[in-house]
């Protein structure tokens, strides 16, 4: 069982799907000889040719466009744009066409595609390499979104997405494509879509967090029990559709929670995830769901970037602020 | 050969029929039998029956918005004719003439301008992509299959058909600049009706012809006589065959006219110079292909009778199907917007069905 | 005072403003001659001419790009996309340009533009043409959204949206369009953005709401004072920046809220509200805040349209419920 | 007129010096002064001195990633000094020599690459638009931009820079086609350094030549030599004098390469053949354009050593300024969202603060 970082990862998961099944290509712009700009496709070209591993034209919307009719037509396309910054040309079709042509046409025409995208802060990145805009995506209905947060969940749920019939927008933490490795079975697996994971059991503090995020929550985790905070932490891993049922019963055990995540707080998945709580879960809350999240402004260029990210210290403060209340 | 011949950056067009039916270009006249002419001609018959029925239907309040075709009956007629059983059809929402001889019967068209996404539904087997309102964006999907079916080497070609202003989206320019890159078996079909809605086609592009496009992708690009039946249908076959055999896209300008309204929403006459309509009306593709075949023998007063009462009667029957056919119901909302269903839509369905019931109760 | 509906309101700003100020530009696809297919440009070709209400080619990105441009060599571009289902084209420069140039140049170069839209469901129309996403608006920092409510409100709204220093997208409850005429003063007047209004007041429970739900919010108003129960309305107007002290405010006196909304539920502004009021006012709740919205499904066409969104039953299913918690 | 004369469908592209900096066409030899030569050459060693410097400093830690320009030096200087006072630049990423010559002095370049917002904060004055990353977007932006100095009747024309890649973007055909229509007064330049990252110029499109693109949209297209600086030169000049006469859009394709990786996170050897990369050091515009004015007697090693000095002087003087800017401060990230900070900003600001405060009392 080898040690991978989630940039090897997903590269096993891909190459593990294309040896599978042959309708699995990849495609987007770098991806081919140059195996993507972070590596993620490196090798991929060499082993299945350039009919199943092509670069594009620089144009997102002729990616996503393309991909959709690919995968009308049978295939499974795993397109990569390079950034999330440039992700917005994708949205016309992924709303209009790769989202919604299983419901046009009453379940006569499906559109099984990967969209891959590297997302969030942290690398002292230049301008637009550096946005996590999750929650334009974890609102349209008939796509799912993936969060992987480690690399033996990169493997198994990008397989899961590779295999799922609808749309699947799957988001890749960049800060940690290769802070960790960890032992990741060369055995296949996959892990459900639609399903959270609790990362670590606690009882007084439910942290509902995903991707580089979680591991800030557990850095906090342990700072916390010095506190005398028993902290519990999921791992959302699908935003869309969210896994409410494991928030649900985490908090009605623990009576309070707090979302962190990169993307601003205003409209963020953040506020999804309280107001769900909110909604079912209200008599057992001892104190209200706070966020702590991305600011509501342009994520800053590099020499300012770490005022924008949550870190330890202000999630502790927010723990402070609930076990308080 | 006509692709290639017909330079539209010297302002050439291809010609089978003049605008009374002669025949100005023996050479590339093509040779089709009798049943096969009478063939295009009961198809254009159909489409405008269809087509003025469902105007109708409209005003009656039957049918919610309708984008007629009346014009476009030699252009939807002759490409859809052109193309082989195994051929797809990314469509033009204005397309019904070239649905229905694709295989999707009149009352589909009607359904979905009706409101019912069964309209969508069509039969299986039918290779025909649902209409895709956003303006152009079947272009890439279209190129994006064309290319699934090289990548699988099928032999079978993608017929993307669309407006003049569709040409303006970025859609257009990645469908046309991925197919070229890709030399995927794809033909673009411009019905270049002259307006997009108000906005004339000049105001469109400064291209003086919108085949010259096609210089921009490195492939070639042709006008044709859109209200020519049989330059439509030897264009497009041609292309289409050379796209099957590996020889890459082409783009082929309709040049057409929409003689009705952009939707029976809108009122052209604000916007359009009545001059130019009557016009075109006098380069009708039903009136010129009906003296084509008056002047070759073909057409008689019996044989317009007996198409014009089946076309009525197909139609009546389209009419009959769509108006009877299932209205949805409220679980059909839900159910197709995953495989399967996920836990959150299981539980709105529920809370929607009481209320629903609940009103109905009240 | 002329009694006006929403359309003709639009359009009185629309005048009021290009006559105040030269570098107000009207432009989109058809609202020059045809005068906009609602109608709501009609007149302005022939007044201001054709440099100043211009039709452009069909392309919604191309729309957003120039009058970016526009925008940043001093002109006020008000530029029209046709329906909502096709607004997604303009997100890249929306995102990327629009709301960041402010920023990105210090506060050296700035993009006072107005993108309006219509939306909504409940008019019959093809697909594609009832969409409420505001969602995905009311999240990018450094844009404006706005929508009104009544002819009154629209003219007021628009024209700050108009003088305002940053890029607003407006967005126009079309299945109100032209459903009320009301007195709309023909004097200047400007209502502001940010602030939400107290559309009638009330004691034990507040609806927040916008556009065409308001009208919805006020019918089951009169009904539930038959059950006894004195509803609070809020009209946001702006729905980012949220105005949340009005929301808090009322909340705070009320103790009971429900969000009515057109868009989906999941990811919709009615989270953002519901984890506002959880934040801020946990203690004063005496019920979870429900929200009654669209249906997590593409917005279904004119045969089931009804079914999808939010009637004066299910939000007064939601009161019941709320009431009787 | 350069412009028309040579076309891009027969293969034409318009030099004025070749690979040895011999003058191959000496009708449209430019006639310039000694001091406008010097100028150029000075204006291409500090640009190469300039990105010299960043590309040590990024590999130091100095910077973050830095896109080199190494290869474009004649394309960026030839364009920009073809610019009159009152026009308007959009830059290309890539185009650290052309702002220089445009009023924006290099430490706001190096401080954008730092990663400090201050470095699109241009002086008062310079009309350069800030880099887009979004590769292209910057092309509808200035054709917006063009078409309200058009309006306004303004005597001035947008010189709109940008890639190979980019012209597969929609941007690009809507930044076109927006030009065409409204015959907005602005000139394309597309630098083709026949690469996108790894993607190479055939990949981008089917097209022979960029060049040819314009034929979509109605207007002029040209390839030029873009190592050859007086070719750059003469021809951009012609195109914004014409734009600025109301004569339209033109779009100019520099045939030029990227000498260097794609930025400093690049590495070029993984993909691109290294005698490719050899080929192209033989046409290196630098020594060419020195070839010229020795030829002309204008070079000598005394000019050399001094503008040399002159140019390490600045860029020095740059760095300096560069890296003793001051950081933006935590209130800097906020305050520029909005004309005025609405209230949920101030908020998190000051709690923000709090945090940061806390932090560095712990
Ligand atoms: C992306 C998009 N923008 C706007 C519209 C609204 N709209 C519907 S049809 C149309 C004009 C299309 O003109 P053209 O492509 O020439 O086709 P035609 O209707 O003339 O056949 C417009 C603007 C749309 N459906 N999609
Ligand atoms: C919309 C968008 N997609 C992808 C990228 C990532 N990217 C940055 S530069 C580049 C290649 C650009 O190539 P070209 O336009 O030829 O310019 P060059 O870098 O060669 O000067 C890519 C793909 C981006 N910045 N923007
Ligand atoms: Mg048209
Ligand atoms: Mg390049």
């Amino acid at each position: 069982m080898p040690a991978l970082n989630i940039v090897e990862a997903v590269r096993l998961a891909l190459r593990e799907e294309m040896r599978r099944d042959d309708s699995v290509l990849v495609m987007g712009e770098d991806v081919g000889k140059n195996g993507g700009v972070f590596r993620t496709t490196e090798g991929l070209f060499d082993e299945f040719g350039e009919e199943r591993v092509f670069d594009t034209p620089l144009s997102e919307n002729g990616i996503m466009g393309t991909a959709v009719g690919l995968a009308v037509n049978g295939f499974r396309p795993v397109a990569e744009i390079q950034f999330m910054g440039f992700i917005y040309y994708t949205l016309n079709h992924l709303i209009c066409h790769a989202a919604r042509l299983r419901n046009r046409t009453r379940g006569n025409l499906s559109v099984p595609l990967v969209l891959r995208a590297p997302y969030g802060a942290g690398i002292r990145a230049p301008e637009h390499h550096s946005e996590s805009t999750e929650a334009l995506f974890a609102q349209i209905p008939g796509i799912k979104v993936v969060v992987p947060s480690s690399p033996a969940d990169a493997k198994g749920l990008l397989k899961s997405a590779v295999r799922d019939p609808d749309p699947v927008v799957f988001l890749e933490p960049k800060k940690i494509y290769r802070a960790v490795k960890e032992e990741v079975p060369d055995i296949e697996y996959l892990i459900p879509l639609g399903k959270a994971k609790v990362v670590k059991e606690g009882k007084d503090l439910t942290i509902i967090c995903w991707g580089a995020m979680v591991k800030v929550a557990e850095e906090v985790a342990l700072k916390a029990q010095e506190e005398k905070v028993d902290v519990e932490i999921i791992d959302l891993r699908t935003l869309y559709p969210m896994d409410r049922e494991a928030v649900i019963n985490s908090v009605e055990k623990t009576g309070r929670a707090l979302v962190v995540h990169e993307a601003p707080k205003a409209g963020g998945l953040g506020a999804e995830i309280a107001a769900t709580i909110n909604e079912k879960a209200l008599l057992r809350l001892k104190a209200p769901v706070l966020r702590v999240t991305g600011q509501d402004i342009t994520v800053p260029m590099p020499k300012t970037e770490d005022y924008y990210i949550p870190d330890a210290e202000r999630v502790l403060r927010s723990i402070r602020k609930i076990m308080s209340f | 050969m006509i692709i290639g011949k017909y330079d539209p950056l010297k302002g050439e067009r291809f010609q089978v029929l003049d605008e009374t039916g002669a025949v100005v270009n023996e050479e590339l006249e093509p040779q089709l039998t009798e049943e096969k002419l009478v063939g295009f001609y009961r198809q254009m018959l159909i489409s405008r029956t269809a087509d003025t029925k469902a105007f109708a239907m409209q005003r009656e309040g039957r049918m919610g918005t309708y984008p007629p075709l009346k014009g476009h009956e030699a252009v939807q007629v002759g490409s859809a004719m052109a193309m082989e059983a195994e051929d797809w059809l990314f469509p033009h929402y204005r397309d019904l003439g070239a649905l229905l001889i694709r295989g999707v019967p009149i009352h589909f068209v009607y359904l979905y301008w009706i409101g019912n996404e069964a309209g969508s539904r069509f039969p299986d087997g039918a290779r025909v992509f649902p209409f895709t309102v956003p303006v152009g964006s079947q272009i890439p999907i279209g190129v994006g299959h064309a290319l699934g079916a090289k990548l699988r080497k099928e032999k079978q070609a993608a017929l993307i058909s669309f407006g003049d202003g569709a040409t303006s989206e970025g859609d257009f320019h990645d469908g046309m600049n991925f197919a070229g890159v890709f030399n995927a078996p794809a033909v673009f079909l411009c019905q270049n009706n002259k307006w997009a809605i108000s906005v004339p086609r000049e105001r469109q592009t400064a291209a003086k012809t919108i085949a010259q496009k096609a210089v921009a992708y490195g492939f070639p690009g042709m006008q044709v006589d859109g209200n020519d039946v049989l330059a439509v249908f030897s264009a497009v076959k041609e292309a289409l065959d050379k796209a099957r055999a590996g020889g890459g896209p082409t783009l082929i300008e309709a040049d057409t006219y929409r003689m009705s309204d952009h939707t029976t929403a809108d009122d052209a006459s604000r916007y359009r110079p009545e001059e130019e309509v009557k016009a075109w009306e006098k380069k009708d593709p039903i009136v010129r292909f009906r003296n084509y075949l008056r002047a070759k023998g073909i057409w008689k007063e019996e044989l317009e009778k007996n198409l014009q009462e089946e076309a009525d009667k197909i139609v009546e029957e389209a009419v009959h199907q769509a108006e009877n056919f299932p209205l949805p119901e409220l679980e059909d909302i839900f159910r197709y917007t995953y495989k399967e269903m996920p836990p959150h839509l299981e539980e709105e369905l529920a809370e929607l069905k009481a209320a629903v019931e609940k009103r109905k109760a009240d």
